[in-house]
């Protein structure tokens, strides 16, 4: 089956992203396809490269880079919701005047219509959030 | 069409499972992660509540996060199902959608 | 009416996006109705459902000038220019915080959650804000 | 002493109000704002319950968060007090302490 | 016993720490234990109040292997070493969860809402996590 | 009075900051005094310069920092919540290896103690959170 997933809320501070890493560990290993997860409202936190979480827990943004690299899953962050929130990538940091960018190895800036594309293209669009 | 319902909201603190309750259809299945797993436990102020449902609903538990909490899968409401992640998506994929109660 | 070269534009799939949370407190119902404004674009077929908190999000006369928000309430006004019409309104949700149909700001739907379960239980897609 | 109890959340969706006037003591005083202004209207499914406790703390609702949301401050639960955000600061000044049940 | 150099260590606030959410679910649990641990290096009076879904913070045999996160309720152990002893535990939550004090990692006391409610209004700094 | 504020929730996904923001206006326009906002949870986000909201929208990170500027308000962001959410500035760069930092005018990174220490020198600390 393929899969879209819908991330709401920003890694530590609700497990639900956590969850979603999870769930797409468990789909992957039956053979399952994750065509995309969208990172909307505060889940546009996962994608920042800055996190430096403590050597004994957990790198929420790395498990995302990786498996996505490793599954071809496509990372989408909204453009509005990471333009309230400070998640930018060079493009975004040109057109908005920032003298940097954050966004992780993995992810990719885009526009809410991945999310309904997402909905029209996937078997199944499941919501992780807070 | 069956679906699958997940909360991940404690039924103690909040109202998150009640509102899945009463907008799922009968036979729809309701699995209760993260900070929901309390209310697949026995003994707890909501268990006589989710007892009752189970007459229209099957109730899943999420068993990670149970054990994460310390919650002794002996102790579940008898008839709800303890799964892994991989439960998880076989209940996704057995049933024709799903809702998030967040 | 569906404009007959629209009719080819691949899949038309049942969206359903459920509001259960105050507006203001959180960004969620500003930012769900910010979905709902794209999934129009997709030709979609797009039910919008308010229930527990989240019927305050059609309650009249916002005034946020004293809480340094913008109103985005006219927006749900303009649904309709979009073709989105099934706004379904939970009237126990209503009734809870002593609220009529009178007090929305658009004209809706407004059933029992048995109806509601009905709907929820049609659609292809569910997002819940 | 005299306590400020803050609350801003939804007394209709979650416990917040609840565990809070059951740890408040007699004669604290009780703001709500944000999401949990819902909680002074008259005619809700919590209105009986906050009449109750009126008689144990004294209530202030926060203006501006009634008015965002379009709720009429002539429907406030009678003996409601609305106050602004300079009324807000007041209350934190005029009780010895405050607890902000988020 | 404070040693006799500390005793003119500047002003001795009563701090009290209410955590009133299950671990893990969100980092509220973890975040609000590492301020503790701080206000001990400051030499407060500090007090640790768990209630509602906070007192799951304290249940025994916390195995967190599966979600792939830290299990930090060895921490909660850990507090005597830094003279952090004043912890309660509201009587009416654990019984609403089906716990009792048996299940508990550590020695706590167990209290009625009315007995909480005097010792809060006792302190001068009263944080909520 | 000397108020100490705690803030635990980021900027747009909860309205917590924002009244945050009113009360500490409402403060001062009293003669109140501001000592210190200490940023903690997901509350760090209120801190970085990347943000850019919509036009007809609040710019919450902007008005904390002209705030500050104004009162001489201390706003101090968490080390240890900001490390998990990436929120750097120059010296938690380069000690964690980040080839940038996104850190907004007027604050600073610090550790728990400047919490515990605005709970000690503060007539009342109160927390704005989700």
């Amino acid at each position: 089956m393929k899969f879209g997933l819908l991330v709401t809320t920003g890694p530590y501070q609700h497990q639900a992203s956590d969850t979603a890493l999870q769930y797409c560990r468990a789909a992957l290993e039956k053979g399952h396809e994750i065509m995309r997860v969208f990172f909307y409202n505060d889940g546009v936190n996962n994608g920042t490269r800055y996190t430096t979480p403590p050597q004994d827990d957990r790198n929420i943004v790395n498990a995302w880079s990786e498996l996505a690299k490793e599954h071809n899953i496509d990372l989408v962050i909204c453009v509005a919701a990471a333009q309230r929130r400070g998640i930018v990538d060079e493009g975004e940091a040109q057109r908005n005047g920032k003298d940097g960018d954050n966004i992780a190895e993995g992810f990719r800036i885009s526009g809410l219509g991945q999310l309904v594309e997402a909905g029209i293209e996937c078997d199944r669009v499941l919501t992780f959030g807070g | 069409m069956t679906m699958l319902h997940t909360v991940n909201k404690s039924p103690l603190d909040r109202n998150n499972l009640d509102s899945c309750m009463s907008m799922a259809k009968k036979g729809s299945k309701i699995l209760l992660i993260e900070d929901a797993v309390i209310g697949a436990m026995d003994n707890t102020a909501v268990a006589e509540k989710i007892k009752g449902a189970m007459n229209d609903f099957s109730f899943y538990v999420l068993g990670p996060d149970l054990q994460a909490r310390g919650l002794d899968e002996g102790k579940v409401i008898g008839g709800i199902n303890v799964v892994g992640y991989d439960g998880y998506v076989d209940l996704v994929t057995e049933t024709d959608n799903v809702q998030s109660w967040v | 009416m569906a404009e007959p070269w629209e009719e080819d534009e691949g899949p038309v799939k049942k969206f359903m996006f459920v509001n259960r949370k105050a507006p203001y407190g959180t960004i969620y119902a500003l930012e769900s109705l910010e979905v709902v404004l794209i999934s129009a674009a997709f030709d979609q077929d797009v039910s919008l459902v308010f229930t527990d908190d989240g019927v305050l999000q059609l309650k009249k006369g916002q005034t946020t000038d004293g809480i340094g928000m913008k109103n985005f309430s006219p927006t749900y006004r303009a649904l309709e220019g979009y073709d989105i019409e099934k706004l379904y309104v939970d009237k126990e949700s209503l009734d809870a915080r002593g609220l009529t149909e009178d007090d929305l700001l658009v004209d809706v739907q407004v059933m029992g959650k048995a109806e509601l379960a009905d709907l929820m239980d049609e659609q292809d897609v569910v997002m819940s804000f």
